[in-house]
């Protein structure tokens, strides 16, 4: 079989059957989800004892500052599955949960510069928490830029993919710097330091909410992914006429 | 001589020479502190309150805009194929690569530090805390550098690229090394624990950026 | 067996060492006192108040907290205590809102008499705990509540 | 003319008895229907061929065909799209492209030199190289100085510091004057008698006795 392009031995039909199903799916669930997640958020859950009425912002700064990073653990899942199994998908899946990624991200630093300002009383105060989520924004840039970078797309993938494994691998550390950095100007809570105590009746929304935001990301991915793999396919369609692949004939 | 030495010794060789990396990060180190110094101001007690900080981040940039001369160079001139086809296995050729920047860039940069630290009134006490400091976290932005340089290897104005890539892996060196020239400087007990997380990192890097490097470069020779 | 093959069992051989010594250096260096601030008794055991800036940790004392009108603008005077010792704190500026009585601080400043430091910068760390209005009176009740509630 | 000692290192010469025993440079490669991609698409594909000990291939092709990049795969410098390629021995191939792999801030020998322990070559092979290919002139020069014929000799003396069986050779003769070209056909030859094999990607007419002719074509 004369195979024009690597992307050839993936079959990218099997995938857009189920991913147009799988869209409407996802799609469905986030709207479900979000307007019951807000509603419980917004109405139907108690002020917090010492913020008030400011927490709610929780409810959309905590599912987005956790989604930011399951995206990236996602795309590091997805280029170490490029390089194992070598399946172009993969890539792609990788390449389209980036730009999400760091939506979700930018998300979690507005909210959090949002909900601090009455807490800190300054937009921006160098949280430990909001810092390391600033430095796996520039993880993203980094990653999105190499991309943008390269011209040969399938260099770019395989190079992206060793940025976003080896980004990943150092998520940790950084995390752990950025704690000590800060406790250092700013020691962490004096009392407990067993991580925030969240009371039941504040959990539903939260889980409502990361469940919407799951969902949408699901929906978005396949969404992007879809668009990219017909773009590629249009992009190889301008090269089929002119080029074919070429043997070797000995004279 | 093994290939490991051959590279490292042709490195830094190259990076005296006309044209090389090593004297235009130094130079770019000290254009750097006296242009923060000429922003701040004739303020010397400031000045000496800010210095090692200021001196760290210095030394990290001028590391940062030396990394593209890494390995873009090799790729132009075909020399990138004699390194992958050698004998030794590449991930040895990375860290050779690594060690000879640490070596014409990064040990140039430590040697500069107290000279700029005279221009920002730096206490005579956070002189030895810095400097020991330096000498350890250039080995890790080296290593993590030199892993970016191979990323952009084949791209021919990757300054910024690498810039933008490498900076929040140089943000635990950045901490636990300013963290412990400041700490030096003050006195502070936090002083010894900064310069093992400094050197835990640098070490870590050792692991990851070669095996990193010499997996992006096999990707980049085409 | 090649050169190649001997250089990788080098290369996992030095993966191995330096991830232990890795491992090592993090763990010596969190071991070591992470004490990143004094409390009030640690202070009073010290055998010379340090000279340079440090950091105190402790809880607002009761009833301690009174303002003294300067011409640069308040100063704020409170006492900072952890149960065992005490020290006096003074602090002209800007006091973040979290701050109350019983409220967890950590002041930051120069020590200037045996207890007495001059502050100029008081942290009043959220202490992450997310309780609702209700819920909180419900403790009290049980007097199960550490924080008295004051005011806001 | 001195060439810099700074950079001799001595080691037991083990270059004459690998020039006898040609044994050692008994490898054969053999590629089953390779394909070869560039940029995501594959340009060249169903390349089945063998080279046995000895053997010279000639590859022909108009530009863009994709003679580099099969050349590349066969070097094992590119990871072929598809098919595989099987040789004996890991360490076996040397690839010379068109760019000369050279430092041009170097000095010919100090590049010479560095091949040498890259290659973990013996000691005296710089010298020989740099004799076989008529460069003892420019010994000192700084490699970037040399003209493009002298630039191209360096490169091609590192095939012979390499000291490899398989040769992969880009337009190996680009820019070289008559008295080179034949220079290099005489080291090719022996390079074959000695049991190399070589495969050379080129438009010119290069005399290479019964070499077998091959071009990329639809």
């Amino acid at each position: 079989m004369s195979a024009t392009s690597i992307y050839e031995y993936a079959n990218p039909a099997q995938f857009e059957r189920v991913a147009d199903r799988a869209f409407t799916l996802a799609l469905i669930a986030a709207l479900v989800l979000g307007a019951f997640g807000l509603y419980f958020a917004l109405f139907n859950s108690p002020a917090d004892y010492q913020q008030g009425e400011t927490v709610r912002i929780m409810y959309v700064h905590v599912p987005a500052a956790w989604m930011a990073m399951f995206c990236y653990s996602a795309m590091a899942a997805a280029s170490a599955a490029g390089f194992i199994w070598k399946h172009p998908l993969a890539d792609v899946a990788a390449k389209e949960t980036a730009p999400i990624g760091a939506g979700f991200t930018f998300l979690a630093l507005v909210t959090g510069s949002l909900w601090g300002k009455p807490m800190w009383g300054a937009w921006w105060a160098w949280d430990a928490r909001l810092t390391s989520v600033l430095i796996l924004f520039f993880l993203y840039i980094g990653y999105m830029t190499l991309w943008r970078a390269i011209p040969d797309k399938t260099r770019a993938a395989k190079l992206a993919a060793i940025l976003a494994i080896v980004g990943f691998v150092n998520v940790p550390i950084i995390k752990f710097s950025v704690d000590w950095w800060n406790s250092l100007h700013q020691p962490a809570s004096i009392i407990r330091a067993d991580g925030p105590t969240i009371h039941g009746s504040m959990l539903t929304p939260l889980f409502l909410m990361i469940g919407a935001y799951m969902a949408g990301y699901v929906a978005m991915l396949l969404a992007s992914m879809k668009n990219e793999l017909a773009a590629r396919r249009l992009a190889r369609m301008e090269q089929l006429e002119t080029t074919k692949p070429a043997g070797l004939v000995e004279r | 001589m093994s290939a490991f030495a051959a590279v490292i010794v042709r490195d830094v060789t190259l990076a005296f020479r006309a044209g090389g990396g090593a004297l235009q990060a130094v130079s770019f180190f000290a254009l750097t502190i006296v242009l923060f110094a000429l922003a701040v101001g004739p303020d010397l007690s400031l000045m000496s309150d800010i210095a090692s900080p200021v001196l760290w981040a210095g030394a990290l940039l001028a590391t940062m805009i030396s990394l593209e001369q890494i390995y873009r160079p090799d790729r132009e001139d075909g020399s990138l194929d004699a390194l992958v086809e050698c004998g030794d296995s590449l991930v040895f050729i990375a860290l050779a690569k690594a060690l000879a920047h640490w070596i014409s860039t990064g040990l140039l940069l430590v040697a500069a530090a107290p000279l700029l630290a005279l221009l920002l009134n730096l206490e005579g006490s956070a002189l030895a805390p810095l400097v020991i400091s330096l000498l350890i976290g250039t080995v890790g932005l080296s290593l993590i550098g030199a892993f970016a340089g191979a990323l952009a290897a084949a791209l021919p104005r990757a300054g910024v690229l690498i810039a933008v890539i490498v900076s929040p892996l140089y943000a635990p060196i950045l901490i636990f090394g300013s963290g412990a020239a400041s700490a030096g400087a003050a006195g502070d007990p936090q002083y010894g624990a900064n310069l093992m997380l400094l050197a835990a990192s640098s070490l870590f890097a050792a692991i990851i950026s070669p095996l990193a490097s010499a997996a992006a470069l096999r990707f980049n020779l085409d | 067996m090649t050169k190649k093959k001997r250089q990788r069992l080098f290369v996992f051989g030095g993966v191995f060492a330096a991830a232990a010594l890795a491992v090592g250096l993090t763990l010596t260096a969190l071991s070591g006192s992470i004490t990143y601030f004094y409390t009030p008794s640690e202070l009073a055991k010290l055998d010379a108040t340090p000279d340079r800036p440090i950091r105190l940790g402790g809880l607002v004392a009761e009833g301690s907290v009174r303002y003294e009108q300067a011409n640069t603008g308040d100063i704020a005077h409170f006492t900072v205590t952890d149960g065992g010792a005490e020290v006096a704190v003074s602090y002209a500026g800007v006091l973040p809102d979290l701050f109350r009585v019983g409220q967890g601080v950590v002041v930051q400043g120069r020590m200037t008499d045996a207890n007495v430091m001059a502050a100029d910068n008081v942290l009043a760390k959220h202490d992450e705990s997310y309780m609702p209005k209700e819920v909180a009176d419900a403790l009290k009740e049980q007097g199960l509540w550490q924080h008295d509630e004051v005011g806001s | 003319m001195v060439s810099s000692d700074r950079w001799r290192w001595e080691r037991a010469p083990v270059w004459s008895a690998a020039m006898s025993d040609a044994s050692a440079f008994a490898v054969s490669l053999s590629a089953r229907d390779l394909a070869v991609a560039r940029g995501g698409r594959i340009i060249v594909e169903n390349v089945s061929l063998d080279l046995k000990p000895g053997d010279a291939i000639v590859l022909k092709g108009a530009n863009g065909a994709g003679k580099t990049t099969l050349l590349r795969a066969l070097a094992g410098l590119l990871p072929p799209a598809a098919g595989e390629i099987t040789l004996s021995d890991e360490d076996a191939r040397v690839f010379c492209g068109t760019l000369n792999a050279s430092k041009a801030a170097l000095s010919v020998d100090e590049n010479l030199q560095f091949w040498t322990a890259l290659y973990d070559a013996p000691s005296g092979a710089a010298v020989s190289a740099r004799s076989a290919l008529g460069l003892d002139a420019f010994a000192a020069r700084p490699a970037g100085q040399l003209s493009t014929g002298y630039a191209r000799r360096l490169g091609l003396a590192r095939l012979l510091i390499a000291n490899r069986p398989l040769w992969f050779v880009d337009e190996p003769i680009a820019g070289l004057d008559a008295g080179s070209v034949k220079t290099f056909e005489a080291i090719l030859n022996q390079h074959r008698e000695k049991g190399g094999g070589v495969i050379v990607a080129t438009h010119e007419a290069i005399d290479i006795p019964n070499a077998r002719m091959m071009e990329i074509s639809h």
